[in-house]
């Protein structure tokens, strides 16, 4: 083998080489490989909460138990798996790649990152072993609830600060790299729009995560010293912690989604062997959600008691953020017209992403709506809204770039016959699993409910049987990546044709990236 | 920590540390920023409490404190335009200063705290708790955000303690003084936040 | 690329700057006194700021910093206010 | 489902508004997707062209949906605005949510566990929580609001048919929230004023003993304990009295007689002993009950074989 940044592991040796590795190629792998395992797990529980709801009254376990496993399912996906999930896994391997550089700009700071993260991790999860034994406020961490509870909050709440902290100085690093280190010739259009979204996410990171950071720190602090800020006894203010909670969470998820629309944005062009349509469309239109998705996030709070006129407000910039994800839908789309299209794995995902991720969207549009949102706030219509925008947009775009980038990252190709059939499983299997939670909200049925009234059992026992058919597809596409890392074909450096600075050079990448730092002179998806 | 800097990158990226250093002064920036909001919140709900709770308040102690710091970036500003005209010698003499300066800082605010702890000002104490809600949320923002910005303090005093060091070392000179630069804006950054909590807190009226 | 700038500030500059800033400080406390209502607050946070303006734009190097730094630096500023404004559309309503 | 009350039919307009756009949208989307990738694909179509874009299409599908999105907005803002206007005459109903139960005080001063309104008569109610957040949901009427302790929030509706419908928790507040369920009962004008005026602040049933059958209902104790011997969230509360319990002191595990002085400790600082196998979540009485209540529940409790 040629060689490349596996065999050349520096000063350590063993594993050392790796959790001490400065390359932000081996980094990335090591954010990808926890994140798998953390994805399956919080996967195993949302499995468990299902077999528990197919049918009313207690199946499996205890009221407490149920309420620790989706706070745990929640805070798992949301801060070990989905915020770190694209920037920091695919983003660390790729951003560099993208524009001609050899590293981040601060290569330390992002070992640094991954510390935070993997502690945070592991503090979180010591939260459930130890203390008052798992927490269980859900993920948001409602005060007075999570002042009161005798569970272990305060150590969970600190694991997502930690990893707080990590996903903010990964951001840092990616929003410096992006405005000094382009290789030369590479102008702001002439980069890949992956690199515009993760610009654009690195900017939400910075500006909101120190917000839930402080917001956390004086949850501990009622805890610890009952300071009063959000106990009503104290004159304290609930929905101020509503309000700074989710002046976080909902940037958040726009934190999410952008990489997994830059991947996208990424992979048609590829497939369609065609130029973007718009690229000047999609690149500013990731500025727009960024920005816009700063001032959405009362969204989340039209039934709390919030004023009149706030609820107004934030209705109305809540649709004026589904523009700019229209404009992005609706030139993906355009690229495809007059492609030469080649139907591999990435490009299934990608449809199904844009297929679910709409539908995801267009039901946000129901809870937008100040009329609407107070029927289907807090019920499971919520839960398959966030399911189809999380699951279906992310995480299947995920999905999409892990196949993508799988020989660029391995040097390997993936089996492509079981590869597709895994897709098809985990379409049917998702889409059987969270369409009928539309129809269990729209009747009422509440969220965080360890029992139900009898009448919802029909849409609940169609959701668990969906969750068997999803997880027989994950499982398979787990299988066959894992097992084509071993004996898949021998990819070339460039096996899809692709266009953009990671396919110039070998796959995997020598340990400095590139023989020589390109130079640009054109813009990302050039076919012509 | 430092001499892997060295090698591991031959081009210093010089404008991207400074980058770097003023992203994350923006993520401190929002990070008080959050406490902030919650002061003003408050304040707009409980005015008259908020003035009745800050007579209990210190101005000369208040004032002391921000003389000190606005000193303190003095010499530490001056420490660095020192060092790059090639006196170190006299950026080490500045640099402890600044430290100096940071460490009365800290002393005044100990004894402030353990004035109002006396009186039994505390968060959660029982004579805090027959006081008026305001007053309540008026002192636990004061613990909460002086003692935040006390932290900013102490971090702020170490890394200048490494710079120091290094300067003593010959690692930072007149021509490679990034780190130097960049330790001083964090401490200006912690004297600027000082800037906004005097008035909030020991100046209502 | 590796460009440190060239421009070292005199002596003389930061110690007039010094003296401004323990000036705006006397000015704080004694106008603080003074009671001037409902203005009193906005006088401390708009004294206040102009401090901060000098710290920013001297000690911290900003008027001698390229003018996206300078432009950067508004993103945080902005968005603080932003996030409080819209904030206080629910607290002022109640 | 139509018609239970005067919002249901105005809400589901709104839905069904929103739901028509997307639909055509999401239809839109997904055929010509669909439709790119079966016309243009490769062993079809070998030779892709490269169009960059076009101008006029993206400044359309900017406006376009600029301009249904606003007219969503309107929609669900015009609804909302019906639904926050409470009328004149309307029956105001407070509502106090806590660790997990619903009460439901009339302006008369009767009390009840279930919400009974007339039918054809708004009805305002003002809600609060006395302990965590809880959120009031009755989704056969479309209306929701939380319960915040220290706050009133409120909304309001007009039933237009009799009968029994569910009401919810829709708002996490701990281990009984999937429990915290109660019905409304909108009554013919008749039933309700029968009710309602039998109903006053005095105990409704006729038992005898001291006020501890009703303090055990009214002040949330039945939310976590049974009197027939079964556990709920907490433990059953037949034969507590005398019975030999295994609580955990700070920490440590000791058995004890549940005596008179344990019962009471128990209501006013839970948290001291706390029975194994059960979390530490009994909220504490201190400074909610008044002593005699405290006396009271006591003396019931005792007589609970
Ligand atoms: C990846 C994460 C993600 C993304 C991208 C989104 C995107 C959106 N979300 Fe979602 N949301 C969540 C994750 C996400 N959400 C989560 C986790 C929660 C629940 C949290 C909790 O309580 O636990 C939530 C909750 C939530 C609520 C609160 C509900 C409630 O609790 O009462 C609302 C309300 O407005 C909302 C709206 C929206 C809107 C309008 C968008 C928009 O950005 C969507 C834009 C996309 C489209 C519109 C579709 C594509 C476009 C077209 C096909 C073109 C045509 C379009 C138009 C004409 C508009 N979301
Ligand atoms: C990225 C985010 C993400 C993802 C991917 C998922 C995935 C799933 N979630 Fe999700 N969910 C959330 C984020 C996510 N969830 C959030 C944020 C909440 C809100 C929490 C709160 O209210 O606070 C939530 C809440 C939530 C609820 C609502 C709970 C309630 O309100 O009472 C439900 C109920 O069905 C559910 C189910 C599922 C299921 C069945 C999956 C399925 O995808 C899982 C399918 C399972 C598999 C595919 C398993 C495959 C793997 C194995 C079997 C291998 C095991 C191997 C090892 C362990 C090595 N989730
Ligand atoms: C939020 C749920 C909740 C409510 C409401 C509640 N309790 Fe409890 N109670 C518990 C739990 C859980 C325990 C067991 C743990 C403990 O001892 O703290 C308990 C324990 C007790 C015990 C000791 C039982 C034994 O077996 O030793 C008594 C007595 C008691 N409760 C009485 C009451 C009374 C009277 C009320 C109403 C004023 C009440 N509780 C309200 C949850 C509750
Ligand atoms: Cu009360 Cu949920
Ligand atoms: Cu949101």
């Amino acid at each position: 083998m040629k060689s490349s940044f596996y065999n050349t592991p520096g000063k350590h040796s063993g594993l050392l080489a790796w959790v001490l590795s400065t390359d932000h190629k081996r980094i990335g792998l090591l954010y990808l490989s926890c994140m798998t395992v953390f994805f399956l797990t919080g996967m195993t529980l949302g499995l468990l909460m299902r077999l528990e709801l197919i049918a009313p009254g207690r199946t499996l376990m205890a009221a407490s138990t149920y309420n620790a496993l989706f706070t745990l399912h929640g805070v798992i996906m949301i801060f070990l798996f989905i915020i770190p999930g694209i920037p920091a896994a695919l983003g660390n391997f790729m951003l560099p790649l993208q524009i001609g550089a050899q590293d981040v700009s601060f290569p330390r700071l992002n070992l640094l990152s991954w510390w935070f993260y993997i502690t945070g991790a592991a503090v979180a999860i010591t939260s459930l072993f130890t203390g008052g034994g798992a927490p269980d406020t859900g993920w948001t961490f409602y005060v007075p609830y999570s002042i009161r509870t005798g569970t272990n909050v305060s150590l969970a709440v600190f694991g997502v600060f930690l990893m707080g902290i990590s996903s903010t100085l990964t951001g840092l690093n990616f929003v410096t790299t992006i405005h000094r280190l382009r290789a030369p010739g590479m102008s702001w259009f002439r980069m890949p729009l992956f690199v515009w979204s993760i610009y654009a996410t690195g900017w939400v990171q910075l500006l909101a995560t120190p917000v839930i950071a402080i917001t956390l720190l004086m949850l501990m602090a009622e805890r610890f010293f009952g300071v009063g800020f959000f106990d009503p006894a104290k004159g304290g203010d609930p929905i101020l912690f509503e309000h700074l909670f989710w002046i976080y969470s909902h940037p958040a998820v726009y934190i999410m989604i952008l990489p997994a629309m830059g991947a996208v944005s990424e992979i048609i062009p590829v497939f369609a062997r065609r130029t973007i349509f718009g690229y000047k469309a999609i690149a500013f239109s990731s500025l727009g959600i960024a920005l816009f998705g700063y001032l959405v996030w009362g969204h989340h709070m039209f039934t709390s008691g919030m004023s009149d006129e706030a609820r107004m407000i934030f209705s109305l910039l809540t649709f004026l953020v589904a523009v700019p994800s229209g404009i992005k839908v609706f030139n993906w789309v355009a690229s495809m017209y007059k492609g030469s299209i080649r139907l591999d794995t990435p490009f299934l995902y990608v449809m199904a992403f844009i297929f679910l991720f709409s539908i995801g969207g267009l039901t946000g549009l129901v809870q937008g709506a100040l009329a609407t949102n107070v029927h289907v706030h807090g019920t499971y219509f919520i839960v398959a809204h966030f399911h189809y925008v999380m699951f279906g947009g992310t995480a299947f775009a995920f999905f999409a770039s892990l196949h993508y980038w799988f020989p660029k990252m391995s040097g390997r190709m993936y089996h492509e016959g079981r590869a597709r059939v895994a897709a098809l499983v985990l379409f049917v299997g998702f889409n059987t699993l969270y369409f009928p939670m539309f129809i269990l909200g729209w009747q009422g049925m509440p969220r965080r409910y360890y029992d139900y009234l009898p009448q919802y059992q029909t849409g609940h026992v169609i959701a668990t049987i969906g969750s068997w058919v999803l997880a027989t597809g994950i499982l398979l596409m787990v299988y066959n990546l894992l097992r084509s890392l071993k004996d898949g074909e021998k990819a070339g450096d460039n096996p899809w044709g692709g266009t953009t600075l990671e396919w110039k050079t070998t796959s995997p990448p020598p340990a400095e990236n590139f023989e020589k730092i390109p130079e640009v002179t054109t813009g990302p998806y050039n076919y012509k | 920590m430092n001499d892997i800097a060295q090698t591991a990158s031959p081009h210093k990226d010089y404008a991207g540390s400074k980058l770097g250093m003023w992203l994350f002064l923006f993520t401190e920036i929002l990070l008080f920023g959050g406490l902030f909001l919650v002061y003003s919140v408050y304040r707009s709900m409980y005015p008259q409490d908020f003035h009745a709770a800050a007579a209990g308040l210190s101005v000369v102690l208040g004032t002391v404190n921000t003389v000190i710091l606005l000193t303190s970036s003095l010499t530490m500003a001056l420490s660095i335009s020192a060092l790059r005209r090639g006196n170190s010698r006299r950026s080490v003499l500045l640099q402890s200063a600044t430290i100096v300066l940071g460490l009365v800082f800290l002393v005044n605010k100990y004894f402030e705290w353990s004035g109002h702890i006396h009186e039994g000002l505390y968060p959660n104490a029982p004579e805090l708790l027959t006081r008026s809600h305001g007053e309540i949320l008026f002192y636990g923002l004061y613990y909460v955000m002086t003692g935040l910005h006390g932290i900013h303090v102490v971090v702020g005093l170490v890394l200048i303690g490494i710079m120091l060091t290094l300067t003593m070392r010959q690692r930072i000179t007149g021509a490679d003084y990034v780190k130097l630069e960049n330790a001083g804006l964090y401490w200006h950054l912690v004297d600027l936040i000082w800037i906004y909590l005097f008035p909030l807190f020991y100046l209502i009226t | 690329m590796n460009e440190q700038d060239k421009h070292i500030v005199p002596t003389k500059t930061f110690v007039s700057v010094w003296i401004v800033l323990l000036m705006l400080t006397a000015v704080t406390v004694t106008v603080a006194k003074a009671d001037l209502g409902a203005f009193s607050t906005f006088t401390a946070i708009m004294i206040a700021s102009i401090k901060a303006g000098f710290v920013l734009w001297y000690f911290m190097h900003l008027k001698y910093e390229k003018r996206l730094l300078k432009l950067l630096l508004l993103v945080p500023i902005i968005t603080l206010a932003v996030i409080i404004g819209l904030t206080f559309v629910d607290v002022w309503y109640r | 489902m139509h018609g239970w009350t005067n919002l249901s039919s105005s809400v589901d307009s709104v839905f069904l508004f929103i739901m028509g756009i997307s639909l055509v949208l999401l239809v839109g989307v997904t055929g010509a997707m669909v439709y790119f990738a079966v016309r243009y694909r490769r062993s079809k179509h070998p030779h892709a062209e490269n169009i960059e874009g076009n101008l006029a299409l993206e400044i359309v599908w900017t406006v376009i949906p600029t301009l249904l999105v606003l007219a969503i907005f309107w929609v669900g803002w015009k609804g909302f605005v019906y639904m926050r206007t409470v009328p004149q005459d309307a029956m105001l109903v407070k509502v106090t949510a806590r660790m997990w139960s619903w009460r439901f005080t009339y302006e008369n001063g009767a009390t009840s566990e279930v919400l009974k309104v007339p039918v054809n008569q708004p009805v305002k109610l003002a809600i609060t929580s006395s302990d965590v957040l809880h959120s009031l949901s009755i989704p056969a009427f479309r209306v929701k609001e939380d319960a915040v302790p220290g706050r009133e929030n409120y909304l309001w509706f007009q039933p237009e048919l009799t009968g029994s419908y569910d009401l919810f928790c829709t708002e996490y507040c701990g281990m009984g929230h999937s429990a915290m369920v109660t019905k409304v009962e909108v009554m013919s004008e008749q039933d309700f004023n029968a009710w309602y005026r039998g109903a006053t602040g005095k105990a409704s049933d006729g038992r005898s003993g001291p006020d501890g059958v009703k303090l055990f209902a009214d002040k949330g104790c039945s939310a976590c304990h049974s009197i027939d011997g079964s556990p709920k969230v907490g433990p059953t509360l037949k034969g507590v009295s005398g019975h030999r319990v295994t609580v955990l002191t700070g920490g440590k595990e000791r058995e004890i007689t549940a005596t008179d002085a344990y019962l009471r400790k128990s209501l006013v600082d839970p948290q001291a002993d706390v029975v194994k196998g059960f979390p530490p979540i009994m909220p504490s009485q201190k400074g909610v009950l008044k002593d005699a209540e405290i006396d009271a529940l006591v003396e019931y409790m005792k007589g609970l074989h």
